[in-house]
């Protein structure tokens, strides 16, 4: 495939996801708000945000860091994507495979800190206390919530002996009984509840914690950084499902699949959280220490012997 | 008490023990060994009618040489260690003075006792006794006259001239050996006269009284440091 | 009564002797008491080393003037061993130079502390 | 009664009698007595080395382990006791 | 040639004449004694040269004209001739230091001293034994005579338990020797011999009596109570002669005894040594005070040489190479230390510390107790190899581990002692002066310490292959000292890059890997030192002390090269931790460790070579004696220099303490060493097709767990350069876990790991050591907003820690990803999932790191502070550079170590597509996903640009808070106690568990030491008991009941 076309395709799955993460960040709120009883935002709303966001005239800066510090975010999330296989289509190859074949799970699970870390280092030089804390707070969730996450995701490397993504998906094809989700249950449910946390909604959003502080580690961005921050974050929603999807819930062949899929996780998230108060940051790790882990031990235990 | 029951129970394993070492000891008939060798050659060879000098001054002169040191060692690390200040030495106190009795027998028996000394050392080779017997008589007799006269003040220089000199001489003649005859303290630098004389056994003579008067003068010397603390505070 | 003989007695002597003196050393607290029963350990050992060399019925190791006696190698059939005597010679002068100096060190212990209490001067220890 | 035998009885006596002069020494609360026993111990074995064919040995326990050794011992005690004083 | 017999004379006929030539005066009668025996060491001098360079056969001396055994003779043989010119040597010596002293007591003690020097030359020369008997009572006398030259009550109080001690023994000694002539009617050992008297009836209690006085000469623990007093209560002078002279004098005669004792006896010398050796050693750690701990000391040393002479049977040949050797060091150094403690007259430990100022008594301390503990190059540490060896191959292995257990507790207290001169508070002590002729002695014994090592490397064919030109490149160093900083540096530099240009053709890849890292990287690291001002004294000699010992084990063809090399960097990294502030703890267990450690690849080096003629490095690769626990051995002992968990508490103080340019050397090149014998370890274990897979997987899990409980413990730290310093345990715990998978793949990601390991920890200690420098804190919560003040260390800081975490797309994930697919290929999944949460956490230490100190609020207090130095950023952006080629062309490094890698694990290794390393799980184009990002990113950042162009910048407290101005550090940028939530979670993993488990070892040890002391009353009637109570013990045990 000629590489303009591959980059064409690419930057248009890219405009999808980008807006289907901010549609589905909207309905969330819309379900959340409906639940609480409240009336909620209209759909829109997300992209009235980014434009005024985008539009607004006066934009201050800190230092480099603090200026650089979105575009880490937005490049975290936007190379999540080009590694990430979206739609499965028979080859790695693919019109919608992104850049896949260039790297493996591995490089993705530790390019997700790289957007982390941008956005970490650009609000601490922003100066605001409590854009630390909320740092010192997601870091340390992301550490336990990692952990049963990785068990499982290695149990699945072994189960299929590959680390490419692409493979996995490839190999749960052909029917859900193929999935991840009935071949390795261990595995897929220390998925199911390590996500909660890796999508960091209630209880485990302390990091956030929207009433109380503000909004954790953005406090100090405005203006287009805070349009930044916010494509970004419904871009890297969006991957996050997406590689459930794929590693557990055997992929998409179709956007159509892929955009079902990804809501569906992302709901079970949100209804989780509708559910169940917010931890504080130590329950919620020994949280995850618990049956998460558990989980993934065994996930891992199944192959080791 | 207990620890006197631990070391009795001590003493009664070291018996034990000793009494293994007793066990070893078988009543003797006949000399055996470097013995036999003297009985048969001391006389011959040295020259010297008491075996027993001639082992002691000739054969193991080493010892001897070494036992000398020894008391002269002894007398010097007493001197060192009970050494009066300066001005304790003249501003000592006076004892009271003993009987005219023991003063007046002093006077008699000490040239009587030095003589005599003089006599075993000088005979050691032929009769019992020798220099380290003459030369604890000699002591003797100045242990007599400080007894007799506690303020006396035995001269120094005198018993030291007397300790150095011999000192030397005993290791010079024992030198002598070396080049003269045999070896270091051999006894036969000159002809060892006629057996059972006076002057026989080759240097025997010789060094056994240097040896006595050493030996003398070195006890002495020991007396008199004690007799001096005696009058420290 | 085979063991009977003049060595094997003193020869017990000084064991015994030893043993008394080495009691002694360990139960007495006063300096010049252990220094007593230093010399007599010391003259158990001498006693020890002559009876060693004694042979019954054989004479001092002084050879007559006669002689015969050098000729006919009487000699080495009439003395006792010369040779324990020798040493124990030097073992005597040896042991006094110690006692002498033991009591040197008595009396500037005694000079320093004014006791003679061995267990007091442990200034020392550990 | 044969020589030796009277030796062995003379050794005997003397043996036993220096070994009490020696608990003695060891024993006895007054120094003098002590240092005079243990003298005494050093004579009477001076004696045993004359019934052994050892006369330069007893002349020599007889003026140094017995004489001089004494008179030190009681230099020191006098000296001791004066400053006790 | 002089015969020895004038030795005497010359002694007693100066000696006696002394009464009379005692009015010339205490100065000539002291001139006269030095020169007597001046002249005795004379004689005995040209013996020894007669003997050493001559064919001089040995010639015994008759004394009476007289053949043996009817008259006493003296023998001087080769033995002889050393010890007795050893004898006099130091008495020599010691007459010059203690020529005050003695004059002060007058020429009476002038003579004792002659007499005394005199006497313990007959006891070693003579050949019989009433008159040893004679001459031991001399020394005796003698000794108990010169323990005066101490004044007070107390060296009175020990010279009188002295002649207590001594006249039992010599009575004993003395009912031996009566016996003896008893039942063979002789008193020659040489007719002992040739009678072989043991086999007499009542000769085996003969012996023993004779014997046991002999081996109570030389205080065996315990019965030796008043040898300490001794040692303490006595003139420092003359306790170097007690130490040095009388001791050797024993020990020889110990030796000659044991001709005729008969072979039994050899075991239970042996074994009353070892005794002697651990006990006292063990109590000396006990100790305070100086002296005494030398005592404890030197009696600990002749304990070890009576273990020499008890195996003298099985080293056969080599017994005089390494009694002679462990001797002369003890000999020397401790006669060194001893005079030292006279000078300096410092009577705690703690006192010591008033020679801090003063290096070149601190120069002359390290080398004695250097050389006391047998650190290269000193005669005691071939002499301890080769002993270790011998041992070791006759199967005396318990025997080698209670002698390197107990050469352990010396070290504990010596170098605790070392630590207290160094670095204790020295404020209120008083100074000393220093009279000439005091030191002079002192300098000559370390010179000869020094003289001694090269002459002893030379005696056999192994040693001499040791490469001594770095080593003398230290002592050039040294000789520098005293000039600028700017010209060692630049020595230094030259120096070593020259040695790197000549040595490196001779090294194989995977060695020259090791070689850049250590060489190349030291000079970056020294680059870094033209920052410092002044002259940095005793800096450059330890470094380079440091870096001659790394490349040692380099180059090493042997293992006695290897152990040669390996004590020098721990002699040489120890000196340049304790530099640091409040480095002294630290600095002693480092040395602990380290010496440990040494200790147990000392011990697996002996397994090693049982059976294999060579020591060649290579008999590791086939050992076969023993070889799990050889291969274990090896690994313990490297795993200290890893610092792997358990093994790792040394560690955080000591890189985190260390000064600013010392903590990368010690951290990113130093740990690397320790890499490097695991590597060797593990090709030795026989690469993929390895018998000893418990090892390796045991290996991996304690990789594992170093990862996680490194990291973990670097989350919660305050201070930068212990976070640091816990980060490189958890990355040496990677390399290790890499390693121990002994796959192809682990290896590669292991190597990748050293070299970038190397990269970035440089780079963040070099930072981090420069912004404390700047800032003179090491509290992250004291700093902050550094970033305004010091971009370029940001940015070396920012670039370092995306490295270290592995976030694509620098260097650090090929290290990760090689990690994961090696962990699929080796199966070790649970471990595996750890290595991936200990990254996990790293990211919370590492932005801890980086926000701390340069986000948030900047302080007052550092509104002026400049940007790091010049010469500090030279080497860090130089390293920079390295990581961003590594990060674009990893094939440039890894496909070379893949190729060093292949011939021990040949299977499953990567392809190789272009750019794309391709495995069997998966791949990864390092160069096209770093432009991927990049170009990413610059995409992002032009829309920023754009939509941002008219951004203005806004002061420090222009933020959404700006109404609460905070104020604490708690507040400030929330840097104190930042992860206090995932504490409370996770406290009981931090619980300190190591730490508690050495902690109650070293007091377990301190209480037992304190206990036993106690039996030295100090009461000299109990040390009589002892005595008796040790002969009776031996008794029982040796003849029975």
């Amino acid at each position: 495939m000629n590489i303009y076309v591959k980059l064409a395709y690419t930057f248009l799955g890219l405009m999808i996801v980008l807006n289907w993460g901010m549609l589905m960040g909207a309905t969330m709120r819309k379900i959340g708000a409906r639940v609480a009883g409240r009336h909620g935002i209209p759909f829109k709303q997300p992209w009235i945000d980014l434009f005024k966001n985008i539009g607004v005239r006066t934009t201050i800066t800190h230092g480099i860091m603090y200026y650089i510090g979105p575009v880490f975010r937005l490049t975290g999330g936007v190379g999540l994507f080009l590694f990430m296989p979206a739609v499965f289509s028979g080859s790695p190859y693919g019109i919608w495979t992104n850049f896949s074949f260039e790297g493996d799970l591995i490089l993705i699970l530790y390019f997700q800190v790289f957007g982390m870390l941008g956005m970490a280092l650009g609000a601490g030089e922003g100066g605001h206390p409590y854009a630390a804390m909320g740092i010192a707070r997601g870091l340390a969730q992301h550490a336990a919530v990692e952990l049963p996450l990785t068990l499982a995701f290695l149990s699945i490397a072994i189960q299929y002996d590959t680390f490419s993504v692409y493979k996995i998906v490839e190999a749960q094809q052909g029917g859900f009984q193929n999935w991840v989700l009935f071949t390795n249950p261990f595995a897929a449910a220390a998925v199911i509840l390590a996500m909660l946390g890796a999508l960091g909604h209630s209880p485990f959003n302390l990091v956030k914690a929207p009433n109380e502080i503000l909004i954790g580690p953005a406090t100090e961005y405005e203006g287009s950084y805070l349009g930044f921050m916010q494509s970004a974050g419904a871009i890297i929603h969006v991957m996050e499902a997406m590689l459930f999807m794929n590693l557990v819930f055997g992929g998409a062949t179709n956007w159509f699949e892929l955009i079902l899929k990804t809501f569906l996780i992302y709901f079970w998230s949100v209804f989780v959280g509708i559910v169940f108060p917010r931890f504080k940051i130590e329950q919620s790790v020994t949280w995850f220490f618990k049956v998460p882990l558990l989980l993934g031990v065994l996930a891992i235990l199944m192959y080791s012997f | 008490m207990l620890k006197n029951t631990l070391i009795a129970l001590v003493i009664a394993v070291l018996a034990y023990m000793f009494y293994n070492v007793y066990n070893t000891y078988e009543t003797r008939t006949s000399l055996s060994g470097v013995a036999e060798y003297y009985a048969t050659n001391a006389a011959k060879e040295v020259g010297a009618a008491n075996i027993v000098t001639s082992i002691v001054v000739t054969y193991r002169g080493f010892d001897t040489l070494g036992e000398v040191t020894i008391l002269f060692l002894t007398a010097s690390i007493i001197s060192f260690f009970l050494k009066l200040k300066e001005e304790d030495e003249n501003k000592s106190i006076k004892h009271g003075i003993t009987s005219e009795l023991l003063i007046t027998a002093s006077q008699v028996l000490v040239p009587i006792i030095f003589l005599f000394g003089i006599y075993v050392f000088i005979n050691g080779h032929l009769t019992p006794g020798g220099g380290f017997q003459g030369g604890a008589i000699i002591a003797t007799g100045v242990a007599l006259m400080i007894m007799a006269n506690p303020n006396i003040r035995i001269n120094n220089h005198v018993i030291h001239w007397v300790e150095s000199i011999s000192g030397v001489a005993f290791v010079i003649v024992g030198l002598f050996g070396i080049v003269l005859a045999g070896g270091f303290l051999d006894n036969r630098i000159s002809g060892l006269g006629e057996f059972g004389t006076l002057f026989s056994a080759g240097a025997i003579p010789i060094i056994y009284s240097f040896i006595g008067l050493k030996v003398g003068a070195e006890i002495s010397n020991i007396l008199n440091k004690y007799q001096k603390s005696q009058k420290e505070l | 009564m085979e063991q009977l003989d003049l060595g094997h007695i003193s020869l017990a002597i000084g064991f015994l002797l030893i043993l008394i003196g080495f009691w002694g050393l360990l139960t007495q607290k006063n300096i010049i008491k252990i220094i007593v029963a230093f010399t007599i350990l010391d003259t158990g050992i001498n006693i020890l080393i002559v009876s060693l060399g004694y042979i019954v019925g054989k004479t001092a190791p002084i050879v007559d003037n006669s002689v015969e006696q050098l000729e006919n190698h009487n000699v080495v059939n009439s003395i006792v061993d010369p040779v324990p005597q020798a040493l124990v010679l030097t073992a005597i002068v040896i042991g006094f130079g110690v006692t002498a100096l033991m009591l040197a060190y008595a009396m500037k212990l005694f000079n320093a502390k004014k006791t003679l209490e061995i267990n007091k001067f442990n200034d020392l220890k550990w | 009664m044969n020589k030796e035998i009277v030796f062995i009885i003379i050794a005997l006596i003397l043996g036993i009698v220096s070994l009490i002069l020696a608990l003695i020494a060891i024993h006895n609360k007054k120094l003098s007595v002590a240092i005079l026993a243990a003298g005494v111990v050093s004579l009477f074995a001076s004696v045993l080395y004359l019934l052994m064919a050892a006369p330069d040995v007893a002349m020599t326990e007889a003026a140094i382990g017995s004489g001089l050794s004494t008179l030190i011992f009681f230099y020191v005690l006098n000296k001791i006791k004066k400053s006790n004083a | 040639m002089v015969t020895p017999i004038f030795i005497v004379a010359i002694a007693l006929g100066v000696g006696f004449s002394i009464g009379v030539l005692n009015k010339l005066g205490k100065n000539f009668t002291g001139g006269l004694v030095l020169a007597a025996i001046t002249f005795m060491t004379f004689i005995s001098y040209q013996w020894f040269y007669a003997f050493t360079f001559g064919e001089q056969t040995p010639t015994y001396v008759y004394t009476a004209g007289f053949k043996p055994p009817f008259s006493i003779n003296l023998l001087m043989g080769q033995y002889e001739a050393i010890i007795t010119l050893m004898i006099n040597s130091i008495g020599l010596l010691g007459g010059i230091y203690m020529f005050n002293s003695l004059k002060e007591r007058g020429s009476n003690a002038q003579v004792v001293y002659l007499i005394l020097i005199m006497a313990l030359n007959v006891i070693v020369m003579t050949r019989d034994v009433f008159n040893l008997f004679v001459f031991l009572e001399i020394s005796s006398i003698a000794i108990a005579g010169l323990i005066l030259l101490e004044k007070g009550t107390r060296s009175m109080g020990a010279g009188f338990k002295y002649v207590l001690a001594t006249s039992i023994i010599s009575s004993i000694l003395l009912i031996g020797i009566i016996f003896s002539y008893f039942i063979t009617g002789t008193l020659n050992v040489d007719d002992f011999i040739s009678l072989s008297i043991s086999t007499y009836k009542g000769g085996a209690i003969v012996v023993f009596l004779i014997m046991i006085a002999v081996i109570l000469e030389l205080k065996p623990f315990p019965a030796n109570g008043w040898g300490l007093d001794v040692y303490e209560g006595s003139d420092p002078g003359f306790s170097a002669i007690i130490s040095g002279a009388s001791a050797t004098a024993s020990l020889y005669v110990l030796y000659k005894i044991m001709a005729f004792a008969g072979v039994e006896w050899n075991y239970y010398i042996s074994l009353i040594g070892i005794v002697t050796f651990v006990g006292s050693n063990l109590l000396g750690i006990k100790q305070e005070n100086t002296r005494r701990m030398l005592g404890y000391s030197s009696i600990g040393q002749v304990g070890l040489l009576m273990v020499i002479l008890g195996f003298k049977d099985i080293l056969g040949e080599n017994t005089p190479y390494i009694f002679f050797g462990i001797l002369i060091s003890h000999y020397l150094a401790k006669a060194g230390l001893f005079w030292l403690s006279g000078i300096v007259r410092a009577k705690g430990l703690k006192e010591w510390a008033v020679i801090r100022k003063k290096p070149f008594f601190l120069f002359l301390m390290g080398t004695f107790i250097f050389a006391l503990i047998g650190f290269p190059p000193f005669p005691s540490f071939f002499a301890k190899w080769t002993l270790v060896m011998d041992l070791v191959q006759s199967g005396n292995i318990v025997w080698v581990a209670a002698i390197l257990f107990g050469s352990i507790m010396e070290a504990v207290y010596l170098f605790r002692w070392f630590g207290y001169a160094i670095k204790e508070e020295n404020k209120h002590l008083e100074d000393f002066k220093i009279e000439i002729h005091k030191i002079i002695p002192v300098w000559i014994v370390a010179i000869a310490l020094y003289g001694f090592g090269y002459f002893v490397s030379q005696l056999t064919e192994v040693s001499s292959t040791i490469n001594f030109i770095p080593f003398a490149f230290v002592i050039l160093l040294f000789a520098i000292d005293f000039l600028p900083i700017f010209v060692k540096n630049t020595v230094a530099i030259l120096g070593m890059a020259f040695y790197f240009y000549t040595i490196y053709p001779q090294l194989d890849n995977f060695r020259l890997i090791f070689e850049v890292i250590f060489i190349v990287g030291g000079i970056l690291a020294l680059i870094a030192g033209y920052a410092y001002k002044g002259k940095r004294e005793g800096f450059y000699p330890v470094a380079i002390l440091m870096y001659a010992g790394l490349t040692g084990i380099i180059e090493a063809k042997t293992t006695l090269e290897f152990f040669y090399g390996w004590e020098l960097m721990t002699a040489g990294s120890y000196f340049l931790i304790i530099r640091g502030h409040r480095s002294m703890p630290h600095g002693l267990s480092y040395m602990l460790f380290s010496l440990g450690g040494a200790y147990a690849i000392l011990a697996a080096f002996g397994i090693a070579s049982v059976g294999q003629d060579s020591i060649s490095m290579s008999i590791i690769n086939n050992i076969q004696y023993i070889p799990t626990w050889a291969y274990a051995l090896l690994i313990v002992g490297f795993l200290t220099k890893t610092a792997s968990v358990g093994l790792h508490i040394w560690l955080p103080g000591a890189h985190g303490e260390a000064e600013s340019d010392v903590s990368p050397m010690v951290s990113a090149i130093l740990l690397k060493a320790g890499v490097f014998g695991v590597a060797l370890t593990l090709i030795g274990m026989g690469a993929e097709n390895n018998q000893y897979s418990v090892l390796a997987y045991t290996l991996g899990w304690i990789g594992a767990i170093t990862a996680l409980v490194g990291n973990l413990m670097a989350v919660f730290q305050e201070d930068a350069k212990r976070l640091l310093a816990y980060s490189s345990i958890g990355q040496l715990g990677y390399i290790v876990f890499g390693l121990a998978m002994m796959t192809h793949l682990g290896w590669l990601g292991g190597f990748s790991y050293v070299i970038n390991h190397f990269l970035y920890k440089a780079i963040l200690f070099l930072t981090i050591g420069a912004v404390v420098l700047r800032v003179g804190t090491h509290n992250m919560y004291e700093m902050g907003g550094l970033i305004k003040r010091m971009p370029l260390a940001f940015i070396a800081v920012l670039i370092g820690i995306i490295a270290l975490s592995g976030v694509p797309p620098l260097s650090g994930f090929t290290g990760k990803w090689l990690f994961y697919n090696a962990v699929l290929d080796k199966g070790w999944y649970l471990q595996g999932a750890i290595m991936f949460f200990s990254g996990g956490i790293a990211f919370l230490y590492l932005w801890r790191l980086i926000h701390t100190v340069f986000l948030g609020q900047l302080k007052d207090n550092h509104r002026t502070v400049k940007e790091i130095s010049i010469w500090f950023l030279i080497p860090i952006y130089t390293l920079i550079v390295g990581i961003l080629v590594y990060s674009a062309k990893p094939q440039w490094i890894l496909q070379p170590l893949a190729e060093i890698i292949a011939p021990f694990f040949p299977s499953n290794q990567l392809v190789w597509n272009g750019g794309t390393a391709i495995s069997h799980y998966g791949n990864w184009a390092g160069t096209m996903v770093m432009a991927i990002i990049g170009i990413a990113f610059l995409a992002v950042l032009g829309v920023q640009l754009i939509s941002t162009r008219k951004a203005h910048k806004v002061k420090q407290f222009d933020i959404t808070y700006a109404g609460e101005r905070p104020e604490r550090p708690e507040t400030t940028h929330v840097a104190y106690n930042v992860f206090e939530g995932l504490y409370k979670a996770m406290w009981p993993a931090t619980i300190p568990l190591v730490e508690t488990f050495w902690n109650k070892i070293t007091n377990y040890l301190h209480d037992t030491a304190g206990f036993t002391r106690r039996i030295y009353s100090g009461n000299g009637q109990a040390y009589m008991l002892h005595i008796v109570f040790f002969i009776l013990v031996t008794y029982l045990v040796i003849i029975g009941g």
